[in-house]
């Protein structure tokens, strides 16, 4: 099948003053049109850097895209200039943040920075006015009409998020960038968030990059998986298969460590040591420090294993590397 | 007490100073914020410059600091009097002037005054050089008076809250509604001129803005959680004030002062100018630009006094204001990753 | 917005209070009526008779009720009486000397607050150029040159060199643009560097916000960014850190007026000081925190104003 | 049925906080915490759940003293401990201890490991001198499972899970038997967290803490906690056995919390 996003060896490198940090270190994955990718990781493993590289949004001057391809639609959007990738910005892909308490211009209305999302991609003010209303009656606020002249700060944290959701859908984008959209928010209202997303993608039929640390979303959203650890996806493979049967020591180490009723009274899994330093990879398999089943082979760096399509593994263990034939 | 034994422990003063300061730095290099904010500072070539040029101001300073009492003229003689103190000629020379001018038989100069010498004759290198001294004295001393109040009233206000907060910010506003140049110029007015009056003045007017400041961030720190824990273990007030909120604070306080410092330095010009500042008999900056407004006036013109005045306190303001800036940048945790 | 207002004017009242109780006490607390009128008296070594009648001409010897009613009631009233040197009405001389010093203040006010959002924009938008680092580094030289080197520099280059203008004077009938030329010059470059840096601070703060990279995901361009959303949040710092002079203007500037010339309530303050008039710079004390306790309610109000986030009732 | 009283009991517990108002305006309160009573018992973990604004962590702030209450009763082992001061209130703040959310905010930065964890101790006068001290420091260091060379350092040389055990070791350092754990493992990463939990668990084992676990973690609380109380707008709207709860929430809104919840399918 066709994939609308094709992110090939994505590197997005940070100068600090303690050296290069490689944040995002070769990273892979694709997105088929109307399907979800979820990338999964902890806090600092990368994922939010390859979601900002996507858009070119990466904080400068410190943050540059090292190397990579980055195709969508076909074409190497890593080619385009800054300025050019301002047409795609908002109008094909579209993106909403983690925190919509900040996420939104403070000073301006509801209803402005909605119709801004329109008309800097050419569509007239009353025209864009007039989808605004049509918009935020869609995302479920309660009084569009008002809600179109109040200001973000009269609104609650769920009711900002589903404006940010609106302002991401304005244009009818192919391809939504999700960057943790209900982390900031309490757990009713994150499940409305989640189904609202989801209700909506359906129905434009777009596709998704879902990034988020909650296993949870990613076993009711998903299609497929990618599971990144130090700046790299060590483990890919479709949602139900990744949660049947997680082949990456890190991803089994994940799933066995969350807490759950049948694990009461017992001890739960634990990673121990740390994430190694991102200015300073280890040579070798980034996990091996943490990882029980380290081999000989461990100090070597594993390469991806497998098709795109079914699973992939960075891994040098052989339970690991024979699910991928 | 004999004159000799008086100047003696007058010149401990600044020694004692340097001290201080020198034990302040090795401990501050101990701990992991002062440490970097060092290596950061070290690798900084401006702040470098900066901190050679305050350091040869400070030299200099130091040097007119210690002195002797001497017999013959029963005045206190500096280290700097003794190496730079040229005798006054009747009339002005330019810089590296031949001979002076106006006088019945022109004698050679050369080489006596190498800033030459301004409308009364005074040689202007050794002018300027006395500047320091008194530069330092003023920023000195009003820090010493501003910092100290501005803390321990700002951790108040900010700490305890409730009528210890009321009644701190009404002070505070109050002298703050007061245009700070009118009220400077009311009090030396009434306490007459005086470096010590000067630095009172400057001393009242400055310490709101520090003050305001560590309310506002004592506020912040009050809430957060190491604050909190601290209490629940039954730390007392008093301890987490000094121990735990403190040194959260000196960063800003102490860039701030820096900053300030400079700016005290500017302002001695300008209350000296008023006639507001310090008295005719001390050398200062200020007094040399004050004079220099008539020299600029007069045909041909005595350029050179204003100029090494001006030179002398932007080069120290200047520096000051770059060492500041880089020490934000040195201990801004924005820029720490 | 009528109840804020009236709201922030009582709140006022106590401050008032509390200024007129400090201006008392420093001027009939702390200073004896014999200092003050043997610093006045021209006289090197007055006679206690010569003091004793400059302090009853002077009305230093009232009791002190009396005294403590011309610190606060009359003040109020703007009763400020006569100047102790030259007995004319402080009053009169106030009205007459606010329109020049406000003309000339206003300029360099309006000047510098929109020069320095300027350049604030431009360093803002390039930031992290050398564009941006030389204006830094040349703010940071520009604030460290004395208020008073930039007057007489400025007089001695601008007026005598150049010829701008003129050195001395102030005849608006002849031609307001020549008379204050350069003193607005000298006194705009003397204060533009403080507000630029400080401008700048305020936009790279809003730069670094959240929102910004919402526009930019938008497809917003940068230009656009600066101008619609950035510029509009650092509007409200920038708005509430100027408006609290604004009324100040009034008072014109103390060093400027008297060295062109310029009959401003600056030149009368700088007048007063020469000959010890105590009863003048009591009054523009007074004067000066009226003022500003008038611009900080302006603040305020510019604050309910300007951002949507302050709730004024 | 126990027949010994509880260890804490809150009675009719309330906070309210003056809303801002004008000086025209009347004097308008929000009532962040209405009328809570709980009991906990020795050696347990209730668990106080709730949506951000319910008032969960206003409790156990005012358990600790760190907030007055406006009106009701805390009484521990029997003694009512609000408006205690002095010694008494010192004495009090021993046995009950606290470990926040975010280990980044909780330990100052400006303070070593062994300082931090040393302070308690100090206060409460705990051991003949420092190096005895620094000693049970190093030891309760060994105990939340950090290296010993963690004493010289500070606090940001280490990650957020090991942050939090210095937290643990800070509070477990006045030697508490109540830990209020507000929050404990939000701000961690699952891995990180599991640590934490099995650190905590062990700890309730070996020295019979008991514990009141404050937070919006449905699936720590499943796991961790005896008793639960759900919380919404200041009032606690229901409360049992977490399995009784859980399986069978009476409550609108616990059912709805529970719902929400996503599942891990595997």
């Amino acid at each position: 099948m066709e994939k609308l996003l094709q992110v090939d060896d994505l590197r997005t490198w940070f100068r600090t003053s303690r050296g290069i940090v490689k944040a995002v270190d070769g990273v892979s994955f694709d997105v088929a049109p109307g399907k979800t990718r979820a990338i999964v990781g902890e806090s600092g493993c990368g994922k939010s850097i390859t979601a900002l590289s996507i858009l070119q949004l990466v904080p400068e001057p410190a943050g540059y895209i090292e190397s990579g391809k980055i195709h969508f639609g076909g074409e190497d959007i890593l080619e385009r200039s800054w300025t050019d990738m301002r047409g795609l910005r908002g109008r094909e892909i579209a993106m909403i943040f983690q925190e919509p308490m900040t996420s939104l211009n403070p000073t301006r209305t509801i209803g402005w920075q909605l119709s801004e999302a329109m008309t800097v991609h050419g569509k007239d003010a009353p025209a864009a006015r007039a989808r605004a209303l049509e918009l935020l009656e869609r995302v479920g606020l309660r009084d569009p009409n008002a809600a179109l002249r109040q200001y973000p700060h009269e609104l609650s944290g769920g009711m900002r998020q589903r404006v940010m959701i609106a302002i991401a859908l304005a244009n009818r984008p192919k391809l939504l960038i999700a960057d943790e959209p209900t982390t900031a928010l309490d757990v009713t209202v994150q499940a409305q968030i989640m189904s609202l997303i989801k209700e909506l993608q359906d129905e434009l039929g777009m596709a998704m990059l879902l990034i988020t640390h909650d296993l949870g979303i990613v076993s009711e959203v998903a299609h497929d998986v990618s599971v990144m650890y130090a700046g790299q996806v060590v483990e890919a493979a479709p949602t139900r298969d990744l949660f049947h049967d997680p082949r990456h020591p890190y991803t089994q180490g994940l799933f066995a460590s969350l807490p759950a009723r049948n694990r009461r009274g017992k001890d739960l899994m634990t990673l121990d040591g740390i994430v190694p330093d991102a200015a300073n990879w280890p040579t070798g398999c980034r996990f091996a420090e943490r990882c029980a089943h380290r081999l000989d082979a461990c100090s070597a760096p594993p390469a991806l294993h497998g098709s795109g399509t079914h699973r992939q593994v960075r891994c040098h263990l052989p339970s690991a590397m024979e699910v991928t034939k | 007490m004999s004159p000799t034994l008086l100047h003696l422990l007058y010149n401990l003063s600044p020694l004692a100073l340097i001290g201080v300061a020198v034990v302040i730095f090795l401990r501050a290099r101990q701990t992991p914020l002062w440490g970097e904010a060092f290596r950061r500072l070290a690798r900084n070539p401006s702040a470098r410059v900066a901190m050679a040029v305050i350091g040869i101001y400070a030299t200099i300073g130091i040097a007119d600091s210690v002195g002797w009492y001497d017999a013959t003229t029963q005045e206190r003689r500096t280290v700097i009097d003794a190496i730079f103190e040229r005798k006054p000629e009747r009339t002005y020379s330019a810089p590296l002037a031949e001979m002076t001018t106006g006088e019945a038989k022109p004698q050679k100069i050369r080489e006596k005054h190498i800033l030459g010498t301004d409308s009364i004759g005074a040689d202007v290198f050794y002018r300027t050089l006395k500047g320091v001294r008194t530069a330092f004295q003023i920023g000195g001393m009003t820090v010493l008076i501003v910092t100290p109040l501005a803390l321990l009233l700002g951790l108040t206000a900010g700490y305890y809250g409730k009528w210890r907060d009321d009644v701190i910010t009404y002070i505070y506003t109050v002298l703050s509604s007061v245009p700070g140049i009118l009220l400077q110029i009311a009090m030396v007015l009434v306490l007459g001129k005086g470096i010590i009056q000067i630095c009172l003045a400057l001393g009242i007017t400055r310490w709101v803005g520090l003050c305001r400041m560590v309310r506002g961030e004592t506020i912040k720190h009050r809430e957060r959680e190491y604050v909190r824990s601290a209490k629940a273990l039954g730390v007392t007030d008093m301890v987490i004030l000094v121990r735990h909120i403190l040194p959260n604070l000196l960063p800003v306080v102490i860039i701030s002062t820096t900053l300030g410092f400079s700016n005290l330095v500017l302002s001695e010009a300008i209350l000296s100018y008023l006639g507001v500042g310090v008295p005719d008999n001390v050398g200062s900056w200020g007094n040399m630009i004050d004079a220099a407004r008539d020299e600029l006036a007069r045909d041909p013109v005595i350029w050179w006094n204003l100029t090494a005045a001006t030179g002398a306190i932007t080069g120290l303001a200047l520096s000051l204001n770059l060492f500041g800036d880089a020490l934000r940048d040195a201990v801004d945790p924005r820029l720490r990753s | 917005m009528l109840r804020f207002i009236l709201r922030r004017l009582l709140q006022a009242i106590p401050t008032l209070l509390g200024v007129l109780t400090l201006t008392w006490f420093l001027f009939f607390g702390t200073a004896s009526a014999e200092s003050i009128a043997r610093r006045n008296l021209s006289s090197k070594d007055p006679t206690p008779a010569q003091v004793q009648g400059w302090i009853k001409e002077h009305g230093y010897d009232q009791p002190p009720a009396v005294q403590l009613r011309k610190a606060t009631v009359d003040m109020l009233m703007f009763k400020f009486g006569k100047s102790d040197a030259t007995k004319e009405d402080i009053w009169t001389r106030i009205r007459q000397g606010a329109g020049p010093s406000i003309v000339v203040s206003s300029t360099i006010f309006i000047g510098t607050v929109f020069g320095a959002i300027l350049v604030a924009v431009l360093a803002a938008a390039f930031r992290g150029t050398y564009i941006d680092k030389t204006t830094t580094i040349v703010c940071v030289l520009l604030m460290s040159v004395v208020y008073t080197v930039y007057v007489i520099g400025g007089q001695y280059f601008l007026s005598k060199q150049l010829r701008y203008g003129p050195i001395w004077g102030f005849d608006p009938a002849s031609g307001l643009f020549k008379y204050i030329l350069v003193p607005s010059a000298i006194g705009f470059a003397a204060g533009i560097a403080t507000e630029i840096r400080l401008y700048r601070t305020f936009l790279l703060d809003e730069i670094s916000q959240d929102y910004v990279r919402t526009a930019r995901a938008k497809g917003v361009s940068e230009t656009r960014i600066l101008a619609q959303h950035v510029l509009k949040n650092a509007l409200i710092p920038i708005i509430t850190n100027t408006v609290a002079v604004i009324p100040g203007l009034i008072l014109g500037g103390l060093l400027l007026e008297n060295f062109f010339g310029i009959p401003g309530l600056g030149s009368y303050l700088f007048e007063a000081l020469g000959s010890n008039d105590f009863s003048v710079v009591r009054a523009m004390v007074f004067l000066g925190t009226l003022l500003y306790i008038f611009g900080l309610i302006m603040t305020d109000i510019a604050y309910a104003i300007v951002d949507p986030r302050v709730r004024i009732d | 049925m126990s027949t010994t009283p509880p260890m804490l009991d809150v009675r009719h517990l309330v906070k309210q906080f003056p809303k801002r108002g004008g000086m025209f305006g009347k004097r308008e309160v929000f009532t962040a915490v209405d009328d809570v009573s709980f009991q906990v018992n020795r050696g347990t973990t209730l668990a106080l759940v709730g949506e951000s604004g319910s008032g969960k962590s206003t409790v156990g702030m005012m358990l600790l003293g760190l907030l007055e209450t406006t009106s009701g009763d805390v009484l521990y082992e029997g003694r009512p401990v609000i408006g205690l001061r002095g010694p008494e209130r010192l004495a009090l703040r021993r046995k009950l201890q606290v470990v926040f959310q975010d280990p980044f905010a909780s330990l100052n930065a400006r303070m070593t490991v062994a300082e931090l964890v040393m302070e308690g101790m100090r206060v409460h006068k705990m051991y003949a001198n420092d190096a005895e001290r620094r000693a049970r420091a190093q030891e309760l260091l060994g105990q939340v499972g950090m290296p010993a060379h963690a004493l010289d350092r500070y606090p940001h040389e280490f990650s957020g899970g090991q942050r939090q055990r210095i937290a643990i070791a800070r509070a477990l350092s006045v030697e508490p038997e109540f830990l209020v754990l507000d929050e404990p493992t939000s701000a961690l990463d699952v891995s990180v967290q599991s640590q934490v939990l099995n650190l905590l668990r062990r700890l309730q084992r070996e020295r019979g803490l008991t514990y009141l676990f404050v937070t919006h973690n449905l699936a720590v609380v499943d796991y961790l906690a005896d008793e639960v109380c759900v919380m919404e707008k200041g009032k606690i709207i229901e409360r049992g056995m977490v399995e009784d709860v859980f399986d069978h929430p009476q409550h609108v809104t616990t059912q709805r919390l529970l719902a929400a919840v996503p599942k891990v399918e595997m």
